[in-house]
Parts: structure tokens; sequence; C-alpha cells
């Protein structure tokens, strides 16, 4: 068994982060303070350079 | 004397961004274009700027750029520091009134007798006590710009009327000298440190531990460089403003009821450099009946009244004086509202030059004389 | 034909991209004509032209490809 | 790839107004609604799929 | 965003603070509080009955304070967990006055407002914090009158405004228009209420308001106090409707911004607030004005900033591709001051430092590109988790170990560690969760050996 | 795959109320009475909430005691409810596959609530289009692929050492390959790393020393990649080392080849002595620098941002203010000016030292590119555009900032792998934003400098999230994928002609020389199922598992050809 992993935010980093470790077999603990996770990048209308929707 | 390489050390000018938010900040940059704070700083850097150059007489170390600065450059301090290099290598400004105010500045540096308290009247002083009342080049003005009605002497005797009324008899003596700040902006450091110590020794010896100012010059002058060059002083300066404040949240001084409209002129001083900007204004608000406007231009925003030191009162300071009294007539108000007597002095005189509308009042003029006194003090 | 002509409209849909549009008017609540039918794909790349011939062929008035 | 089979379509008889690509993000939940809705009026303008009568 | 939802390694605390944080790397023991959402996670399917029912009105965060939601509300529409909350501090129910609309609504039975929050402790051995950053405030920048000159936004405040699913549906409506329509609408229920009113006193008396009015003010009814009661009424009626129709005039010539002014640094490269440069404004500033021309092709920017940092991969070539195609300057110059003009327009004051002249320039909008600033929770979290600072309240790292925190075992990743793009975010997550994985990896028998 | 098709087809169909929020809009009674009507269904249910547990436990009674082979929810959107079915439909013992979900919500309810007679009809029509589809639907298996747990590492520089070392720490077998004779990259060319001055050489030794010890890590020097075969899990790759070529079998590949300094021959009088690029003045900086040298001037931006190479190269500024600054250590006395266009001093390290390099007397001055600074002998003249004057700077030693550009063999590197590169020979990661360590194609990862100039921090992060990216396959020790992927239906029809492989963005299809000649044969590890080979196959030999042609058109056909709609 792996041991688990705490992760406090849940923005772009903090699911970057989740995903991959979640991704390896290890648990993850996704601690956000807001009702939804997201962070800025989900008030983000689109992103540069491409222009593509940001969620 | 300084040379430039130190001088840009001590002021670490280098941090300049080249941003250009001084000059878009700079009410002369504004009338000369070729002004223009960050130009003068590059030119430094490069060796190109030299104190000979007529361009740091220019400004009004009205510090609206040194507040903006992200770089935290105090640009009043440089060209002070300039000025006392191209003063020491005998270049000067352009002296108002023929230099006659530097020279009363000069004979003040002597061992004189002055018969400078002559106005006090009925108000209630002393010679020794814990309060010392700083009244400033005001009885000096009064005569010289008795042809527009500077009123300065009764602003001095509003302010012992406001005391007395507060229950104090502060000191005010014959042997108090000029506060330097004039000499000190002129490039005139010698002249300042002699000034500095003659108040410092007369206050010492009233036995004072407080000294009250009206005068936003002598107030910034005290608080900041006497002990820059003086070190501890033994006494606390303390502004009329913040000391009325506090009587008035008291309970101490309550108005009568009054009536009008009115804006508020932050005097560079006393606002940006001194941060007294509530202070006023809760006292305007604190008469019945008188309503306060703000310009578009206030608090840390406020512009300078055009001219500093008594210097290069020129076409630039006409300027922004019109564009000053336009903005205040443009809120409607009946009168600007102002705390320093010099301000008030440079703005009476655009007013008589350029007939505009709107009167220019002392703030201590509407504190005096709708002065209540509270039951029981 | 007395009623008001109400058109066939084959709407074929991006998994990712439209989609996901068309659930968030929903969950947004936009109202839009009721005429059109989504056929999800997983991407807008997946249409074979002769799906939208077959759809006319089959009586579609429209066929709308959303990426 | 789409640009053949508008010009097929018109060969055939469909007006090509009756096929539309549209780019749409995921965020874009309104302007899904606005294309549904200007589509359908379009069609509609354009009344029945001829294709349609004759079949 | 969907994946993290349901992913079977991920356990989602949504609304969730840590308190406390014990043992050491590879043995931690963490209290998080679950802060109560009023609202049974396992029962609530997200489908929005209830918001639609609330009848308390809140400035909605996620738009920035530029829209409404309820007292009941999902953070937004795809949010993940798709779960509702309650606002306590604003929910009427909670706040003990009389309602409860929601759970009389919710046929899932997801209400319930004696929730409390929950503690529970977690054992974990490594922690990554990945907090992100706060938007400097601009309002304490005076010369920038950010609280007084209406159409002076920050730039996430620009990004709700140019987004389909934000409060304008991506019309770029200025907010001063935003409000008098606000105001017009607010007007207009009132005068419905009044012409309800008058249109029963009309059909009682048989005449319309303004003729009767007409004959009243002639002196015809005098002592008739009914009709004076009517005539009061018209004059009440006439005070909201003639505030309405200017208004309403006003409100014709309304079009959406097309001149817009972005200004870099707002709070960045600045002593006064933060010295350093926050790295991805620039760019942000860029696309904005990009997107805004896409909605608008009139749209016109000009971008004010000292160096225009465009580093990232193809972002030198987005920004020349803004100034040919969408219509943007660049001027070299920081904004000195910015004053209200006519129609409540921006007037931006600068230096254009390449033509070393200062000038005065109007704008229908101004956006501030405001500064990445540490979040204010992260000091207290900091202490929580035990970890240093910088001196600006960055996490501490070194540029050898970029994501590893003073303390063994607490990792650090985006924002959090110091101002970055999203690509860079992105790639320092996947290193944080390398440094974590190698502590949570517990090796199998058969790599034991390879790991020794 | 088992042939179910003689087995008589029962679908269940569920309609989810969903609360109110499509019960309340649609006539619910209408809809379920309706849904008994379609061809094959057998069982009806209608459930408040369908996704909550009493909703899903029907789900599995009626699969088991209805002999339920196929099952529709009609409810909301497949994006966030479809696994949650599926999973349930698992449980009772279904193929998930033959679950099909129908949004009569999102694409109904919510968006016709005026139009409840219409959108009742829209539902229906819904449902039968997904009855349709489902009737069609065949199990799928999901696909699993070994992986070999042993990951190649292309490039020893810091980057590449970096995610060899994590890799190796984390217990895999890495395999290193340099085309140098020695690691380190461009660590060997640099003097002192900033903001830190860290000592590069220093830094190589350690991580070198690292790397070489480590017996999880294979190193070859002097080495090349020759050929790839194969996918995720299952590379095998040609190297051709200096003892020959050797065969390795791999799982997943780390392209991490760096960048390289653009040398500007013809700019600026570039001669290598008294005019060079920042590069040769690390190497005058570690040899000590000669006292002689009082007045220094750099120019930046010296062969980028222009209209042959138009990227900004990102960390050059840096490294000039570096440089500038030990330039001042060394020769306190030495002026050093930098001219430049824009100071891409990011971040909060950059800034500060920036701020510190003028405080530490290095002066700045802005250029107009159109108006270049002049080299001559001895000096370098400049408008300085934020002035607005000519100066005239003394220079015994000129410094051009030249860009890192792609590493040369990048092309050919890419060619082998099948991963893309962009306009300016830098590696293209899958997204730009999203994904910028990944390449489209799954199994081969990217950082450092090959992606895009980096400095040090950035290039130690990015070297450990590549490892993290490329350890997840390897942790997992196979690669499970969902079956919705592109299928060679029908090979007789193959021609073998490769379009498809050319137009697959994730080069998920290759041509194999069979018995039958010349056919496609689909990765499956690496398809995504986007079907845009099988909408371009002439021969219709390509299909996309649960997204049929068949499926497709019998979705139009109960659309079109259904008599509810008027």
């Amino acid at each position: 068994m792996n041991k688990e992993i705490l992760i406090i935010g849940g923005g772009i980093a903090g699911i970057q982060s989740a995903l991959d470790l979640a991704d390896m077999g290890i648990k993850v603990h996704l601690v956000e303070k807001l009702p939804s996770i997201g962070g800025k990048m989900a008030q983000l209308d689109k992103t540069f350079p491409t222009n593509d929707c940001a969620i | 004397m300084t040379s430039i390489a130190e001088l840009i050390d001590i002021t670490k000018t280098y941090y300049c961004l080249d941003c250009g938010v001084c000059t878009g900040s700079c009410p002369v940059s504004k009338v000369f274009p070729d002004f223009s704070p960050r130009q003068i700083i590059e030119r430094s850097l490069y060796e190109l700027e030299e104190p000979s150059d007529n361009t740091i007489w220019s400004c009004l170390t009205c510090a609206q750029c040194s507040v903006r600065c992200p770089s935290n450059i105090d640009f009043p301090e440089f060209v002070r520091l300039m000025r006392d290099e191209a003063h020491a290598l005998g270049f000067n400004g352009v002296l108002a009134h023929n230099g006659m105010l530097q020279t009363i500045m000069s004979i003040q540096t002597r061992d004189i007798k002055q018969d400078r308290t002559f106005w006090i009247e009925d108000g209630k002083t002393t010679e020794k006590g814990e309060v010392f009342y700083f009244v400033g080049c005001r009885p000096y003005f009064d005569v010289i710009f008795r042809d527009i009605d500077a009123g300065s002497i009764k602003g001095a005797r509003n302010i012992v009327k406001i005391l007395n009324a507060c229950g104090l008899e502060p000191v005010v003596s014959n042997d108090e000298r000029c506060c330097g700040h004039d000499a000190l902006w002129n490039g005139d450091e010698e002249k300042f440190k002699q000034l500095a110590q003659l108040n410092i020794d007369l206050i010492r010896s009233s036995g004072a531990k407080q000294v009250i100012f009206n005068c936003p010059e002598g107030y910034y002058t005290f608080k900041n460089f006497y002990p820059k060059y003086f070190g501890e002083l033994g006494f606390e300066p303390v502004h009329i403003l913040n000391f009325l404040e506090e009587k008035i949240s008291e309970g101490v001084i309550q108005f009568e009821e009054s009536q009008g409209v009115v804006t508020y002129h932050d005097p560079c001083r006393l606002g940006r450099l001194a941060g007294i900007y509530d202070a006023p204004r809760k006292i305007i608000e604190a008469v019945p009946g008188l309503e306060l406007i703000e310009m578009p231009r206030s608090r840390e925003n406020g512009i300078c009244c055009g001219t500093s030191g008594w210097m290069n009162c020129s076409s630039c300071s006409k300027e922004i004086q019109m564009q000053r009294l336009n903005e205040a007539s443009n809120t409607g108000a009946g009168s600007l509202v102002t705390a320093c007597p010099k301000c008030q002095i440079h703005f009476r005189c655009a007013k008589s030059a350029f007939d505009l509308e709107i009167e220019i009042t002392d703030l201590y003029d509407i504190v005096a004389e709708r002065l209540k006194i509270a039951q029981g003090s | 034909m007395t009623e008001e002509f109400s058109p066939k409209i084959v709407a074929f849909a991006c998994n990712w991209c439209a989609y996901s549009a068309a659930d968030l008017a929903g969950v947004s609540r936009f109202q839009y004509p009721p005429n059109l039918r989504i056929i999800r794909v997983m991407c807008s790349g997946r249409v074979n032209p002769n799906f939208i011939l077959k759809a006319f062929h089959m009586g579609a008035d429209g066929v709308l490809v959303a990426g | 790839m789409f640009h053949m089979t508008q010009e097929l379509i018109k060969i055939l008889g469909i007006d090509p107004a009756r096929v539309r690509l549209e780019w749409i993000s995921s965020a874009e939940g309104t302007r899904f609604a606005e294309v549904a809705r200007e589509f359908t009026e379009k069609v509609k303008s354009l009344g029945p799929s001829t294709l349609k009568q004759a079949a | 965003m969907l994946d993290v939802g349901r992913h079977p390694n991920i356990e989602l605390l949504s609304y969730s603070e840590v308190e406390k944080v014990e043992g050491r790397i590879g043995d931690l023991r963490v209290t998080v509080r679950r802060k109560a959402r009023y609202v049974e996670e396992d029962k609530c399917t997200g489908c929005g009955t209830c918001t639609e029912k609330c009848p308390t009105a809140v400035p909605d965060a996620f738009n920035e304070g530029l829209g409404d939601r309820r007292a009941i509300y999902s953070y937004f529409a795809q949010g993940i967990p798709s779960t509702h909350t309650i606002d306590p501090d604003q929910c009427r129910q909670l706040k003990g006055k009389k309602c409860g609309i929601c759970a009389k609504t919710c046929q899932a039975e997801a209400i319930n407002f004696d929730q409390k929050d929950r503690i529970v402790e977690i054992d974990v051995a490594a922690i990554i914090v990945a907090v992100g950053y706060d938007v400097f405030d601009p309002s304490r920048i005076p010369e920038y009158r950010y609280r007084e000159i209406t159409n002076v936004v920050t730039a996430i405040e620009f990004e709700r405004l140019l987004s389909a699913s934000g409060p304008t549906v991506g019309h770029l409506d200025r907010p001063s228009d935003r409000a008098v329509e606000a105001q017009i609408e607010e007007l207009e229920k009132k005068a419905r209420k009044s012409q309800k009113v008058l249109g029963k006193l009309e059909e009682r008396f048989g005449e319309s308001s303004a003729e009767f009015h007409e004959k009243y003010q002639a002196g015809q009814y005098q002592g008739d106090q009914e009709r004076q009661k009517w005539a009061d009424k018209y004059a009440a009626h006439l005070s909201v409707m003639e505030p309405l129709e200017d208004l309403k005039k006003r409100a014709e010539g309304f079009t959406v911004a097309k001149r817009l002014a972005f200004i870099q640094c707002v709070g960045s490269r600045d002593f006064r607030f933060y010295p350093f440069c926050s790295g991805y404004c620039c760019m942000h500033s860029v696309k904005e004005a990009i997107i805004a021309h896409e909605h608008e092709p009139e749209t016109r920017s000009t971008i004010f900033g000292m160096d225009i940092r465009a580093v990232g991969k193809g972002f030198e070539e987005y920004k020349i591709r803004g100034g040919d195609h969408s219509n943007i300057t660049y001027v070299r110059g920081r904004v000195a001051e910015i004053t209200e003009g006519a129609n409540h327009n921006p007037v931006v004051t600068y230096e254009d430092t390449r033509e070393r002249k200062v000038k005065s320039q109007e704008f229908d909008m101004v956006i501030l590109a405001t500064a990445c600033a540490p979040t204010k929770g992260i000091i207290e979290l900091a202490k929580v988790v035990g970890i240093e600072l910088d001196q600006y309240n960055f996490v501490k790292t070194s540029p050898l170990s970029p994501v590893d925190s003073t303390t063994p075992g607490i990792f650090v990743c985006g924002c959090a560690e110091s101002p970055m793009d999203v690509p860079e975010s992105v790639a320092q997550a996947s290193s944080a969760a390398e440094r974590a994985a190698e502590i949570a990896i517990q090796p199998r028998p058969e790599m034991e050996h390879a790991v020794a | 795959m088992p042939e179910k098709r003689d087995e008589e087809i029962r679908i269940g169909v569920f309609i989810c109320h969903c609360g109110s929020n499509i019960a309340g809009f649609l006539n619910m009674e209408e809809l379920a009475e309706y849904a008994q009507t379609l061809p094959n269904v057998v069982f009806v249910q209608r459930n408040l909430y369908t996704c909550s547990e009493g909703g899903i436990n029907e789900i599995k009674y009626g699969i088991k005691e209805q002999n339920l082979n196929r099952v529709v929810v009609a409810s909301c959107t497949p994006r966030t409810h479809e696994p949650l079915f599926r999973i349930s439909c698992a449980e009772a013992g279904l193929n998930p596959y033959l679950f099909e979900m129908v949004n009569i919500r999102d694409q109904c309810s919510w968006v016709h609530m005026q139009e409840q007679e219409d959108a009742t009809t829209k539902a229906k029509v819904l449902i039968r289009m997904g009855v349709a589809k489902a009737a069609l639907l065949e199990p799928q298996e999901p696909i699993i692929s070994e992986v070999q747990t042993r990951a190649l590492v292309i490039g020893g520089g810091l980057a590449g050492m970096t995610a060899s070392l994590a890799l190796a720490h984390r217990g895999y077998e890495v395999v290193l390959i340099e085309k140098e004779s020695n690691l380190g990259g461009m660590l060997n060319q640099i003097n002192k790393l900033g903001p830190t001055m860290t000592d590069a050489e220093e830094l190589a030794e350690r991580k070198i020393k690292a790397v070489s010890e480590h017996p999880n890590i294979t190193i070859f020097t002097k080495s090349v990649i020759t050929d790839v075969q194969g996918f995720i899990g299952k590379y095998q790759v040609d190297v051709e080392t200096e003892s020959g070529v050797k065969k390795i079998d791999i799982g997943v590949i780390v392209v991490a080849t760096g960048g390289r300094t653009f040398v500007p021959e013809g700019l600026y009088g570039y001669d290598g002595r008294r005019v060079i690029t920042q590069i040769e003045m690390e190497s005058h900086l570690r040899e000590g620098l000669d006292q002689d040298i009082k007045n220094v001037v750099m120019i930046q931006c010296v062969g980028s941002r222009n209209e042959e190479r138009s990227y900004c190269s990102r960390i050059c500024c840096q490294t000039a203010v570096k440089n500038a600054i030990l330039i001042r250590e060394q020769n306190p006395d030495a002026r050093v000016s930098i001219l430049y266009r824009d100071m891409q001093m990011y971040g909060v390290e950059n800034e500060e030292m920036f701020r510190d390099s003028k405080a530490k007397g290095i002066r700045y001055i802005n250029y107009d590119p159109a108006q270049p600074p002049k080299v001559d002998s001895k000096k370098v003249k400049v408008f300085h555009s934020l002035l607005g004057r000519n100066l005239e700077l003394p220079a015994d030693l000129v410094v051009l900032s030249t860009p890192l550009i792609a590493q040369e063999g990048a092309e050919v590197i890419s060619q082998l792998l099948r991963v893309p590169i962009d306009e300016n020979g830098f590696f293209l990661e899958g997204h730009v934003k999203l994904k910028p360590l990944d390449f489209a194609t799954d199994g081969v990862f990217l950082c450092g400098s090959a992606r895009f100039p980096a400095n040090i921090r950035e290039t130690v992060a990015q070297g450990l999230g590549s490892a993290s990216r490329a350890s997840i396959p390897l942790s997992k020790g196979s690669v499970v994928v969902e079956p919705i992927i592109s299928v060679l239906a029908d090979e007789e029809a193959c021609r073998g002609c490769g379009l498809c492989v050319e137009l697959c963005p994730y080069s998920a299809l290759e041509i194999q020389h069979t018995e039958k000649g010349r056919k496609v044969h689909v990765i499956d590890v690496a398809c995504k199922g986007c079907g845009i080979c099988a909408a371009t196959c002439y021969q219709h030999a390509l299909s996309i598992n649960s997204f049929t042609d068949e499926q497709i058109e019998a979705q139009l056909e109960a659309f079109l050809g259904s008599s509810v709609v008027s």
C-alpha cells in the first residue's frame, strides 16, 4: 500500500498535482476552501496564446 | 557638499524604471513639457545633468511624483541635494520679490531683537510653559502681502483664541526665528542650520514639551529635518489640526451653525508629506450647516499651489494657480479653504491678478469665528 | 401546410466542446427552439460527409456540425 | 472536408446555408443557444428541404 | 476538473480548511474542518431548483461582484462538486428569519439547516501547498481612483465581462451603463406598481390621470379628498417617470466599450506594494485585448507598460499579432493618473517615454493588470503546516529544488510559490507530484533492491 | 468479440424526473408510454433521481429481473453521469458498453421551458434515437497493454539528468543517452547560475556523479537514437553507441535534448574576441576577466525578436544581468551598460536581481530596433530612446545576447518519435497551457530547453515534472484505455493507402505489412477515438467503437424517419 498525500488548494496547480498522483495509484485528499474547485483559471474566459477555453 | 555620484547613492535614483509616472504626475511638466523628473534622473546617471543646469529650480518639491514613484525615489530630496550643491557653486533659482524674503531669513540668523508678538492683543499667552505656539513668518507676511489681504495676523490671533478656548496659554516668543524651511529648499543648508539651532535653543529654554504649529512647512520641517540634523529635540511638534480633531472628538470644542459650501485644498507639506488628510475635513464637517465638496484632485492627488520657497514665481506658477482656482470654482463651492498661510497668499495673489469669483478662506477663520465653548470647560 | 413550418435539424456535437456548451446552455437555462437534435460524437472529425448527405436524404432540413 | 460537403450539397440543389460548421468552446453556453436559434431561424426561412418533398 | 471529481484515488474535500498538521515527513496527521454547507453532499444532485426559488440576492464572488447569485448557490455553473451551498451570512433561515423555501423546493431532500462543521483527520505522508494567489486590491493606489471611477476595472473583472458565461454574457457593457440599466429596472418596477394604482383610479373616475391632473391643477376638484389622493399618487408616479424617462433617453446612447486602456504593473514592480514582476499580466492584457477585439471588431486597445514581458512560447508572436490584427497599440509608459471625464469615461494621463511627451487620453474603459499577491491566508497556513515564507509571503524554495519548501515532506507549486503563468504552474504541479510520490510510494518487494 | 446479434435484444429505458427539473417541464407519463412502444424496449421505469442510490438499484434490479441486455437512461448529460451508470451496469453483470444515455434535461427540459409540448415531443425523439443506437451497441472490453518499466531519457543536460534521477529514485530503470562525450549539456559552458550564483561546474559534477552512480541508470554517451518502433509501454529503440547499435525495450520516452546558442555571424562586428556572445562571456568570467577591461557594453535581442526569428528567448536578459553583476564583482571599476528593448526580468527572483544590479552600478539604456546601436572600434553609439539623445559609450568589450535556438537534430528526433516541432524547431507539447510536459502522443514526454528556453529553476521543475508524467504509465505497469477507439472493421477493404496514418493527431495508426499486403493497424493504447480516420477512410474500413457508422445512421434514421415529429 502506498501512503497518502494531502493537497491544499484546488486551482489549476492543485488539480494537476492531484491527477498526477492519483494516476500513479496514490490516494490524494484535495482540500479546497471554496465550494468548488477550479480556482482563478475557472474565472478566465479563454487562455493565451491559443485562445481556447480555460476549463 | 555631495558629488552627483554620492547623491545618486543617497537617493537611490538608480532604481528608476524610466516609467514616466513622475513626469505624468508633475504639475510643472504639464506647463513646461521639457521638464521631466525622470529625464533629470536618467541624465544624472550618465553625468549629463549638472547642478548648474537651470532645470532643478523649476521643481515645486510638491512630492506628487515621489508618492507615486514605484521605485520610491524621493525626487524632492534629490532636487534639494542638487540645489545644495548648485548653491555652493554659486547658482541659485530666481528669487521672488527680489529676494526680500530670503534677506529677512538671513537677518534672522543674526543676534536681533524682533518685535513679532505685537499682534497678540487680548489673547492670553505666556513666556514659559508646557506648550509653545510656533507662529512662523505670519507677522512678516502680513506686512509684505497687505495689498492682497493675506490676513496672516488674523490667522495667528485665531490660533491663540482656539488654544485659549481649550484652556491653554501658549508660549509665544519675540525670539522665534524662521523655521528654515525655505533656506533648506533654496539650497542654503547653512542658513537652515543656523535658524534651526536658534529655534531649538529658544524652545528648550521655554520649557515647552509640545510645540504647536499651524504652518504646514514649519511642522514638516521640525518633524523631519530638525531631528535629521540635530537628533533628539526634547519636545514634540504637534499640528494644530490634529490637536483640534482630538478636541472636537472629545467634545471640548463645538461650533455654531453656519452655512455655505466649501472645498478644501490639501497643502503639499500637510497632506502628502505629513499625511494629514482627514483632520481638516473632519473639522469642516463638524461645523453644522457647512458642506464640503471635494475637488477632483484632492487628498493624495491634490495639486500644489504653484510656488514654493519664494522662488520661481513664474508663468508656470500662475498657470497652476489658475487651474486650481477654476477647479475649485467648478465644484460649485463658494470658497476654497486651505490650512496653509502660503497657499493662501499664492491663491489670493492669483485671484487678484485674474479676477476670479471664488473666495479664499483660512480654515482657522472658520474655526475661530464659529467657536462655541462647551459648557463647563 | 397550415401549421408553421418546424424544421428538422441534426446537430453533430463534439463531446468536449459544443456538447459541453450545450450542457452549459442547459445549466444556465438559455432558451432556444426545440428543433435541433444533438448526436454526440467524440470529435467533430468523426463526422463523415456522408452523414450529412444521408441526413438530407432522410429528410433533414438542416445540419449543424459543431466542434 | 466540410467545404467539399458544402459544394456537393450545392450541386445537389440543396441550399448550402442548410449546413453550418461552428466552433463552440465548452464555456460558450450562450453561443450554443444563439447558434441554435439563428440556425433554426435560417432553416425556417429557407422552408422545408426540397429533397424531402421529392422523396 | 471533471476528472478530479470522479477519480477513485481523489477524495475531494471542498469547502474545507486545514486546521492542524502534526508529525513529520512520511507520517503526518492533518486535521481538516469541513465547513457546513447546510446541503447534504450525497443527496444534492446539483439540479439548481433551489437557487431559482431563493429570495436572497448576494453579489456573486465568482463574477467578481459584477452579477448576483442567491444565498443558496453553486459557486459556478460547471463547478465541481455540483453540490450547492448555503451562505450562512446571507441565508434568511440561518439568520433566524422565516424562510426555508429551498428546503421546500428540494425534492432530493438535501437541505439540512442543522448541519454542523465537521472535523476530519487524515494521515498522509506529504503535503502539497497549492493555494494560489490573491488579486491585488487596486484601491490602494489613490491616483488610479479604482473605487471612484466605475469604468475602471481589474483584469479579472474584465475577464468576467468578456466571458460568455459571465454577467454580461460576453458583451462589453460598461459598468456605468450597467448601473444605469439597473436603476431603470428598479424605477420601472416602481412605475409598474404606481401605474397599477393609477389604473384603478382611472377606471373608477373614467378619465386618464393626465387629463384629470390638468383639471385638478386648474382648481376643479378642490376639497375632493379622493381626488386629492389621486393627484398625490399621480405626482408620485411622475416623480418616478421623469427620472426614468431621462435615464432611458441616456441608455439609448449606450454602446459597448470600444476604446480600452490596459494598465500594467498595478501593484507589481512597485516598491510601495510588491517590488516583483507578476509575470503573467502583460500577456493577460494582450489576450483580453485580442478577445475584446474578437467580440467587437471596432475595439481599439492601448496597453500601457514599461517592458512588455512576452517571454513564453509563442507569446512575442501573439503580442505582435495583437498589434497587427487586433488594433492594439503598445505605449511605453506607466500611467500616472486616471481621472473621470465626461460620460464616466476614464481619462488616462501618462508620459509616452519613447516620445517623451505627457499625454491625456480618454477611454471607454480602463483595465488594471493587478499584481499577483500572496493569499491572505498564507501566513496562517504556513504556521499550521510549518513552512517558511519569503519576504513577500510566498513559500520559500530554492532554484535547484523549486518545489521543496524549507520543511521536508511539504512541497509547493503554482502561484503560492511565486507568480507564474498557467503552463509553468502545470509543470510545477507535476514536479511537486513527483517529489510527493517519492515519499508516498512504498517500494514493491522486487524493487527494494533497486532503490537501496 | 462474441457475436451477440442472434440474442434477443431487451432494452430497459430509465427515465429520470431529476426532481422537477425534467418532470416539471415534460409530460413524463407520455414519455414512458411512448418509450414502451419503441422497438426492442421491454421495460420502462421512471425515477425521481436515477443517479440516487435508489435509482441505481432499480437499474441493477431491472438488468437482473428483466434480463435486460441494453440499458438506456434518459436524464442529464453523459459528461458527468455516464461513468456512474456504466459502473452500475457492470456491477449488475451487464457489459458497461451496452449502456446509452439520452440527455433530456440539459438539451430539453431546461432549454425549452416555455414549449412543454414541443419539448416532450423532442424528448420522445431523443429517447427513440438513444434506443435505436442502443440496439446496435456491442459489448467492449477495456484495452490493457503491458508497460515496460524502463524509461528512455534523450539528452544528458540538467533537464535530462534531473528526470533520470527522479525516475531512478522511484525505482524505475532509466536509459540515458547523450550525443556528446560528456553529460552536463549547457552547464559545461556556463560559469555561474543566477540568481543565486551557483557554480555551474560544481553543479554539473554533482549531478553527473549522482547519475553515474545510480544503479538504475544506464548511460550511453556519444550515442543517438536511430530507430523507434512501437508505442507507449512497448517501444523498441535502436541506440547507436560507440560500441555498435543496441536494441532496447522501453516503456516511456522523455525528450530532454535542450537547445543551443545562436552564433551572431555578421552582426555588430561579432568576432569572438572584442565582440563576443554571452556564452563566450561565461568562459571569460570562469577564467577570470582581464583587468584592463573597464568598459563593457551588452546588447540584447541580437538575432531574436526580428523578422527571421520572431520569438523572445526568455532567458537572455537574466543571463546578461547576471554576467553584468559578475563583471562588476571581478572588475569593480568596470562600467557595464546593457542596451535593451524590453528587460524580460519576469517573476520574483529575476526582478530582484535586476533591481540589485542597478544598485551595483549596472546601467540600462533602451534602444529602438529601428535605430540599432552601432559598434565601432572602442565604442558603441546608441540612441537612448527614453532620453531622446545619442550616447557614445566607450567599450573594451561588447557582449551580444543571442537567443537559444533549437537543438541540432531535433527534427530527426521528432520524426523518429513521431512528435511535432514548432516553427522555430522547438518540440511542440500536447497543449501549450494545460499539457506543457506531454506530447499529444501518449508515452512521450518533454522538458527543459527542448521545449522552449528555460532557466535553471524552470529546467529542474520541468525535469521533475516530466518524470512525474512519465512515471504514471510506469507505476501502473500497464495502460488501460477506454475501448471507444478506432478499429479496422473491414480488413479486406483496407488498401493500406496511409491517408489515415497521416491525419491521426495521436500517432495511433501505422501501416503494417501483412500476408494480405499493406494494412493499417490501430495502436489501441494510443487511440483517443476521435474518429478522424473513420471519417476519412475511402474504403470504409475503419470504424469507431460505440460510434459506428451504423449506430450514427440509426440515430439519424430514428430522428428523421420518426413519425412523432410533425
